[in-house]
């Protein structure tokens, strides 16, 4: 009854004759240890681990960039940065936090922990999956390249994270800045895309036996959810992209007023893709907190289906209310009204989670361990945050609000005390299962209350800033108008969540080698990554799980001798089969990956002027399209076939016929 | 898991299709046929619009079910499909209806 | 290789939670995406159409209805030659699906070739461009958006096409003998339009009159030839050959592709509707 | 480990609670007020105006209900966390408690509750929302809404007061500070012809975006005479931060003299020119330009006391005019093409790109608000404008009008407009004349 999870059909004969002799260019790569074994891996571990480290890299990024933006607005007057390098600052930090630091480090669980969370031995599509993460490093190069080119005529992007039309267009801004972002975000949308297609048939069709769709963690559904926004929400934004890119480089009036363009037509199609975006944001910082509040309660999630069902309708309203973002851009009463009314509507889903949560919390053994901590820390901040959202969402309070240190403070609430901080507690809760090492409780609370107060003194007076009439985005404000204090105050509060950062980092990275060992299930967890060795081996599971209940591993760790039996027949099962199905290495969707990059240097680097610009320009993009399709091409010429390992009762792989090939 | 041999069974409808996919072009040459006539015809404008409509919602589903066998497929794709179909409808008319709206009209050059 | 029962059930891939098989599921879950693709390109037309600035051109007195009228049905009877395509193979037919595939990819070439002679026209005659005014740029950019998607979907049809020769088992030199194929059918392709073209600009220009022909057919003489020989050389490639590596496993391959192919359709139907009907109310 | 051992004892949080309330309070002791008490000049919460009040009030709806909201959700959160908290490695091993998955019945109860709560958010809203909009139908009705046009451009606005008519001249122009009657409604169109930009009277109503091709408005009335802050509140590229303007509401009988004043044209104070007419001792102790910081504050306390006043007191000629300086900037203005930009109505050709200038004098701001407009700082303003004001036209030009720098063949950015400190401070004068 096993399923063997990587074959892409069962109808392939066991004993078909020898494939076709493998010509020297279908190469098949094969080292698992070393610089090769990373660019080649298909392994979703180690590419979840991949998009952790670059995500947190960028995390500290986009972290310093805050840090020079609180330096310069320290004190009126400020001068640490001139009025272009604080219009770049904020544009980076806001892009690099949004697309590089939380939505990757939401992409490295989803690769990490979903398949072991279902009982599956990979994703889907491995080799889409190596493609994703290399077209977003790909589309991250793209976005900062500027920071190290000439600031007159290149520079890194500054009209904003949003990029309003027509600031953006070449009449504007004319030096490349505008490129770069333009095609990076379209590049990050090539792999955000690439990668959710690729969750949503691992998680519709990979689960293993028994683990039905209302047996899903609740990870897991958060996973599938966001997958969902984000096929959904990204064509509006590439379309938007493309129709700016088309007006910069073609001379096309999408919103060229001079042709009869409207410029707030690209306010709509960003905003529809935007608002869905904050829910991918939070949707899997929710889950990660609706894992880990069971656990640490020792109980089941309360109300399960209902908090499954409340994530979904968020996601579906989440399309539904995007021009609260234009609440100032008079749509008219009608329009504004609507808006605001389905904006308000969002808060009871939401409001039904916040009370499952606390359901989860009533009556359970609550171990304050380190995760637990950031998880609670989170109901609180989420929940601050999502009430200031209700504010603006009442669109005459809004028009007051709108583009003021109200909404920074807002969005800091429900991105850093949300997103950040269910992420933060995630690398804890998981860390014992990835490196099967465990973070010191000391340090870790010690990190979690600095970065908790530090948060709160940074970003509480911002509301007050905002409520006094300070604008956001502006390099610099006169002292009279009282706003001295509050920005004083969130500048020392940001140092201090600096620290507290940095505290986190340090102890993550001495415990990856030093920390203390653990065995398996530190946390008398519920759901079945835990189920394995840590760290997990390359093939996950030895045996397939079948699943008899929610909370599968809970439920396996109550009926020890039931499973042992049923897991022994299966792993005979298995051997019968051939053993277990691994998917190959392959260098191709990198190939693809590197063509995507040179595209878009082509595209953004190059004038378009005629001669020699466009020249240069098309000969690039026309080489980078040519490795494109040479990537993709080899790699369905190479096929899937994979490869079969044997493993003894401890886990020991015993051989793999990889010889074969 | 089942066998392959066990998905052997009934396949009858199968010897048919290829009759269902002819008729279905035919179908669909037809009505594009009727909409390139009618759009000359004097109707009142409000008629054609819907008629259009109704009339490419029919070849599109057509077209969906049939040759892209949702029909005959699990009705998972189905649902899948029309969650992107139904938001981008959806999108597009609130969209057209917020740029009808008085206030989005464009100023006078 | 002769049709013989089909063996499996193309409905239901036991190896899935689902049934549905993982490539399948992957191509609808892109569709529904697609579908916000094209809902914003559209959008964006169609908005504009309602605030047309000053000085846009008539759309009326830009479009040629028998010409789209013509590109909509060619594509329309593509999709039924993808349909009988993804049938033969699903009944192991594979020589039946070679064919449905190749009158697929011509259906699909006319189509672009209406699209390069429409633009062209438009650009030339019609002084319509993509910068020139707001019609131009929306038109141009959702038309040619869906036109890149019936080129990819034809690159993709040859290459299937191409790999349906793949020999069982044999030596390395299958990877060589693929390349060389797919090569020659694009050029072929490329060719046939380039060629077609070369004749329907002098024709609509100057009417159909043998002295215009004749100096078509000189200027084209050495495109036709080209071409000539890339069909021979195609007819070459396909000649029977040892068993091939392609049969009704390979059946959700082709469906995939199917199903790609007949969205760009079901794009066309509504673009049709939308940005050339709608305006001749 | 003592070390350790003593920050463990600092991580109980009750300590961390009073520690960081220890600091907010005593940074509240060295600070200002207007922060905490939230009555700056740019204040939503203590607004003048009935537009802003309207807003306001759901404000304050929203914060009242979701506060109450706040009390029992955490209330009943933080209590959970100390009632079901682990106490000792016992409580960790005990068995588990019950696994209990829900109930249906809370969950609807809960539903129901925020939806009720909702819904008290959204009548006001609502309401508040039709009032906004635009001038309410009786005074429309009664022709009493006064109409005035602000368009944005980068960096500074320009307002028009289309029912003022001047004979050759169009409708009545003045740029950075908008004056209106007070009491009475006043709609605002608001338009922008090159980016996005947003008019923002915090004190008076909440912002309204002006954005190219759409012709937006807004609606606000001063309950009483004032000076107001306002601000573009949509970033619109390098100085974004510092397009800031003032609205200056007036009683009626002094509006209409405002008005008065403005049509006519500029003051004329010269005197025959003298050939080189050196700037007077009294600009010696003037603050030498290059002295100011990148950003350095262009206001001084005194205008916060009574800026009203403030404004009064500029509507009348300086005591200590210098004839022939003004003379001679008058000439400057010419010969320098700053008239090919500014329009000094009365002197000379009309330049429409930038700021009119022919009651310049007689501002309180110049530089779109973000200097006082006093000597000093117009002399600031003329010596360096980019220094002030990042990106600024009129150091860079505006489409193909040179301003102080143009680009040269190779795209090289030269001098354009030099200047010596005898010629700015003849401006100077010149400018300050114009009342
Ligand atoms: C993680 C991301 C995230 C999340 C989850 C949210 C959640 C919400 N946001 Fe936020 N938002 C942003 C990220 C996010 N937002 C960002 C980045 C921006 C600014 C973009 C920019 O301009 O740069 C923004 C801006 C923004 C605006 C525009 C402001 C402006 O520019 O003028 C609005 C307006 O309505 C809004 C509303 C809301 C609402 C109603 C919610 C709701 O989902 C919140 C719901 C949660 C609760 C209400 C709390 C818990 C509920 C209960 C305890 C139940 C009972 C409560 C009630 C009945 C009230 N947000
Ligand atoms: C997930 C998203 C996210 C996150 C996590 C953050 C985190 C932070 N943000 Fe961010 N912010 C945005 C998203 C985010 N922000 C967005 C979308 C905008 C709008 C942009 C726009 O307007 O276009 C914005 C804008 C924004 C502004 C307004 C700028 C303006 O409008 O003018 C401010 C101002 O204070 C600010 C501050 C901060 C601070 C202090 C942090 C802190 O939490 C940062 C904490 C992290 C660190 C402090 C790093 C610690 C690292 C170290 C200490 C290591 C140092 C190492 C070396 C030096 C080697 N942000
Ligand atoms: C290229 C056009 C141009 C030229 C030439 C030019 N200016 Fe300006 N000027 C501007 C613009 C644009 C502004 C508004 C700048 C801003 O606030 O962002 C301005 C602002 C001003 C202001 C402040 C107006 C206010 O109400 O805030 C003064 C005073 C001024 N200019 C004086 C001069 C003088 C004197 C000269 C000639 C030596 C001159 N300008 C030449 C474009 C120009
Ligand atoms: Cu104008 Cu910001
Ligand atoms: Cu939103």
């Amino acid at each position: 009854m096993a399923h063997d999870t990587t074959a892409k059909s069962e109808f392939l004969p066991k004993d078909s004759p020898a494939p076709a002799a493998r010509p020297g260019l279908l190469w098949r790569p094969t080292a698992k240890t070393g610089l090769m074994s990373w660019l080649t891996t298909v392994d979703h571990k180690k590419i979840g681990f991949l998009y952790g480290v670059f995500a947190l890299f960028f995390f500290l990024v986009g972290g310093v960039e805050a840090l020079l933006i609180r330096a310069q607005l320290m004190f009126p007057n400020g001068d640490v940065l001139t009025a272009q390098q604080y219009n770049t600052m904020f544009t980076m930090h806001g892009t690099t936090m949004i697309f590089l630091a939380v939505m990757p480090l939401s992409a490295a669980f989803f690769n990490f922990i979903m398949p072991l969370q279902i009982g599956a031995r990979d994703v889907a599509f491995p080799r889409l999956n190596a493609f994703s993460l290399w077209t977003f490093v790909a589309g991250a190069i793209i976005l900062n390249i500027g920071w190290f080119l000439p600031a007159d005529t290149h520079g890194a992007p500054d009209g904003g994270w949003f990029g309003y039309a027509p600031l953006t267009s070449k009449t504007f801004i004319p030096k490349h800045s505008i490129d770069y972002w333009v095609m990076g975000l379209q590049l990050l949308g090539v792999a955000s895309i690439a990668a959710s297609l690729n969750f949503i048939v691992t998680i519709i069709n990979m689960r293993a036996p028994g683990m039905t769709m209302m047996r899903l963690p609740v990870f897991t559904w958060m996973t599938l959810i966001t997958a969902f926004l984000l096929i959904l929400s990204f064509p509006a934004i590439t379309i938007a992209l493309v129709e700016l890119m088309m007006d910069r480089q073609f001379g096309t009036n999408f919103f060229e007023v001079s042709g009869g363009g409207m410029p707030i037509l690209w306010q709509h199609l960003f905003w529809v893709f935007g608002h869905p975006e904050v829910y991918i944001l939070i949707l899997p910082a929710m889950g990660i907190v609706s894992e880990i509040l069971p656990t640490f309660s020792r109980k089941p999630l309360y109300g399960y289906p209902i908090v499954v069902f409340s994530g979904a309708c968020i996601g579906f309203l989440g399309f539904a209310v995007w021009s609260h973002h234009m609440f100032t851009t008079g749509m008219g009463a009608v329009a504004t009204a609507a808006f605001s009314l389905l904006t308000m509507c969002i808060a009871v889903p939401t409001g039904v989670k916040m009370f499952n949560w606390i359901g989860t919390l009533w009556g359970g053994h609550l171990m304050m361990r380190t995760p637990m901590m950031f998880a609670l820390g989170f109901l609180w901040m989420f929940m601050i945050g999502g009430f200031s959202g209700v504010m603006h969402s009442a669109a005459p309070a809004d028009a007051q609000q709108q583009d003021s240190y109200f909404v920074i403070a807002h969005f800091h609430y429900v991105l850093i005390g949300g997103s950040i901080f269910a992420l933060l507690a995630g690398i804890h809760y998981w860390f014992p299962l990835m490196f099967g090492r465990k973070v010191s409780e000391f340090w870790g609370k010690l990190s979690f209350w600095i970065i908790f107060i530090g948060f709160n003194v940074t970003f509480f007076p911002m509301h007050f800033l905002g409520l006094n009439g300070m604008p956001r985005r502006t390099f610099t404000y006169d002292p009279n108008l009282g706003w001295n204090t509050g920005n004083l105050v969130a500048t020392l509060g940001a140092f201090m969540l600096g620290i507290g950062i940095a505290i986190y980092f340090a102890v993550m990275i001495y415990t990856y080698f030093k920390g203390e060992k653990v065995g398996r299930d530190p946390w008398d967890a519920r759901t079945l990554e835990w189920s394995i060795p840590n760290p997990p081996p390359e093939y996950n599971f030895r045996v397939i799980p079948t699943v008899h209940a929610r909370d599968a591993f809970w439920y396996e760790k109550h009926h020890q001798e039931e499973i042992a039996k049923e897991t022994a027949e299966h792993a005979k099962d298995d051997e019968a089969h051939g053993g277990i199905h691994m998917p190959d290495q392959s260098i191709w969707p990198l190939v693809a990956s590197v063509g995507l990059l040179i595209v878009g240097f082509g595209v953004t680097y190059f004038d378009s002027n005629p001669a020699p610009g466009i020249h240069a320009k098309l000969g690039t993009t026309l080489a980078g399209f040519a490795v494109v399709l040479v990537g993709i091409y080899f790699w369905s010429l190479e096929g899937n076939a994979g490869y079969h390992i044997h493993v003894d009762d401890k886990g020991n792989v015993l051989s793999d016929d990889h010889a074969k090939h | 898991m089942s066998a392959p041999a066990h998905a052997v069974a009934a396949h009858d409808h199968d010897v048919s299709k290829f009759q269902i996919y002819v008729q279905i072009a035919m179908l669909l040459a037809v009505i594009t046929g009727v909409e390139i006539i009618a759009v000359f015809l004097p109707f009142a404008k409000w008629f054609l619009v819907t008629g259009l409509v109704v009339l490419s919602t029919v070849k599109f589903m057509f077209v969906i079910f049939y040759f892209m066998h949702l029909r005959w497929d699990k009705p998972f794709c189905t649902i899948l499909f029309f969650i992107g179909l139904v938001l981008a409808a959806g999108t597009m008319w609130a969209l057209i209806a917020l740029f009808k709206a008085e206030a989005s009209l464009p100023l006078p050059v | 290789m002769s049709a013989h029962a089909a063996t499996i059930d193309h409905h239901h891939d036991p190896s899935t939670s689902t049934g549905i098989p993982n490539k399948k599921l992957l191509m609808w879950a892109f569709l529904a995406s697609d579908c916000m693709f094209f809902g914003s390109l559209i959008s964006t037309h169609l908005i504009y159409r309602l605030h047309p600035p000053a000085g846009n051109p008539d759309p009326k007195e830009v479009f040629a209805p028998a010409l789209t009228s013509f590109s909509t049905f060619i594509l329309l009877m593509s999709s039924l030659m993808m349909a009988l395509a993804v049938n033969a193979i699903q009944k192991n037919n594979v020589k039946s699906c070679r064919w449905s595939l190749l009158t697929t990819i011509f259906f699909g070439a006319i189509f672009l070739t209406c699209q390069v002679y429409e633009f062209t026209e438009f650009v030339h005659i019609k002084k319509m461009t993509i910068s020139n005014s707001l019609l131009g740029t929306t038109f141009f950019t959702l038309t040619g958006t869906h036109g890149c998607h019936v080129a990819i979907g034809v690159l993709w049809l040859a290459l299937m096409y191409v790999r349906s020769f793949k020999p069982t088992s044999g030596g390395g030199g299958w990877f060589n003998h693929q390349l060389v194929h797919a090569l020659a059918l694009l050029a072929t392709i490329l060719l046939t339009m380039k060629v077609v073209l070369g004749f329907t600009f002098p024709i609509v220009e100057h009417g159909f009159t043998g002295a215009v022909l004749g100096a078509a057919a000189k200027t084209e003489a050495l495109y036709i030839l080209l071409t000539a020989a890339g069909y021979g050389f195609l007819t070459w490639l396909a000649r029977p050959a040892g068993p091939v590596e392609f049969d009704e496993r390979h059946a959700v391959d082709v469906e995939t592709m199917g199903l790609y192919w007949h969205f760009v359709d079901i794009v066309w139907i509504v673009i049709f509707t939308a940005v050339y009907l709608l305006e001749y109310l | 480990m003592r070390l350790t051992s003593f920050l463990k004892t600092l991580l109980r949080w009750e300590l961390a609670v009073l520690l960081v309330s220890g600091c907010l309070t005593s940074l509240a002791h060295a600070s200002d007020k207007n922060f905490f008490v939230m009555d700056g000049h740019q204040s939503t919460i203590f607004v003048d105006g009935s537009v802003a009040r309207s807003q306001n009030t759901v404000f304050y709806t929203t914060c009242a209900v979701t506060f109450v909201i706040f009390v029992l959700v955490a209330g009943t959160l933080a209590y959970a966390t100390i009632k079901f908290k682990a106490r000792s490695a016992a409580d960790e091993h005990a068995e588990p408690p019950p696994q209990s998955h829900g109930n249906p019945l809370v969950e609807i109860a809960l539903i129901a509750a925020s939806v009720f709560a909702l819904v008290i958010i959204a009548i006001p809203t609502l309401k508040s929302i039709w009032y906004t909009h635009d001038v309410p139908a009786e005074e429309k009705a009664k022709g009493n809404a006064y109409e005035v046009n602000a368009i944005g451009y980068q960096w500074w606005f320009k307002f028009e007061y289309p029912s003022v008519q001047i004979n050759g001249a169009g409708t009545l122009v003045t740029a950075n500070e908008l004056v209106i009657p007070a009491g009475q409604p006043v709609r605002v169109n608001v338009r922008t012809t090159d980016v996005i930009h947003s008019f923002w009277v915090p004190k008076l109503a909440g912002k309204v975006d002006m954005i190219p091709n759409r012709a937006n408005y807004l609606w606000l009335q001063a309950d009483k005479p004032g000076y107001y802050w306002g601000q573009c509140a949509e970033y619109c590229g390098d100085s974004h931060a510092v397009m800031r303007f003032r609205v200056i509401a007036l009683g009626p009988k002094e509006f209409n003299e405002w008005l008065d004043g403005q049509v006519a044209p500029a003051r004329s104070v010269s005197s025959p020119v003298a050939a080189s007419t050196a700037a007077k001792p009294q600009f010696a102790s003037l603050r030498k330009p290059d002295s100011y910081k990148t950003n350095e504050a262009g206001i001084t306390t005194k205008f916060d006391v009574n800026p009203l006043e403030a404004w009064r007191a500029k509507q009348f000629p300086e005591k200590n005019e210098d004839p022939a300086l003004v003379g001679r900037g008058k000439e400057l203005f010419k010969s320098k093409t700053c008239q090919n930009c500014h329009a000094i109505r009365g002197h000379g050709p009309l330049g429409v790109t930038a700021p009119d200038l022919t009651h310049f004098g007689s501002r309180t701001t110049l530089a779109a608000g973000l200097l006082e407009n006093n000597t000093e700082q117009l002399h600031r303003w003329i010596h360096h404008p980019g220094a002030v004001k990042p990106g600024n036209k009129m150091q860079f030009g505006i489409g193909g009008m040179a301003g102080y720098q143009k680009k040269d063949d190779k795209g090289h950015w030269t001098q354009n407009i030099a200047l010596t400190t005898d010629e700015e401070l003849a401006l100077v004068a010149y400018l300050e004349s114009l009342k």
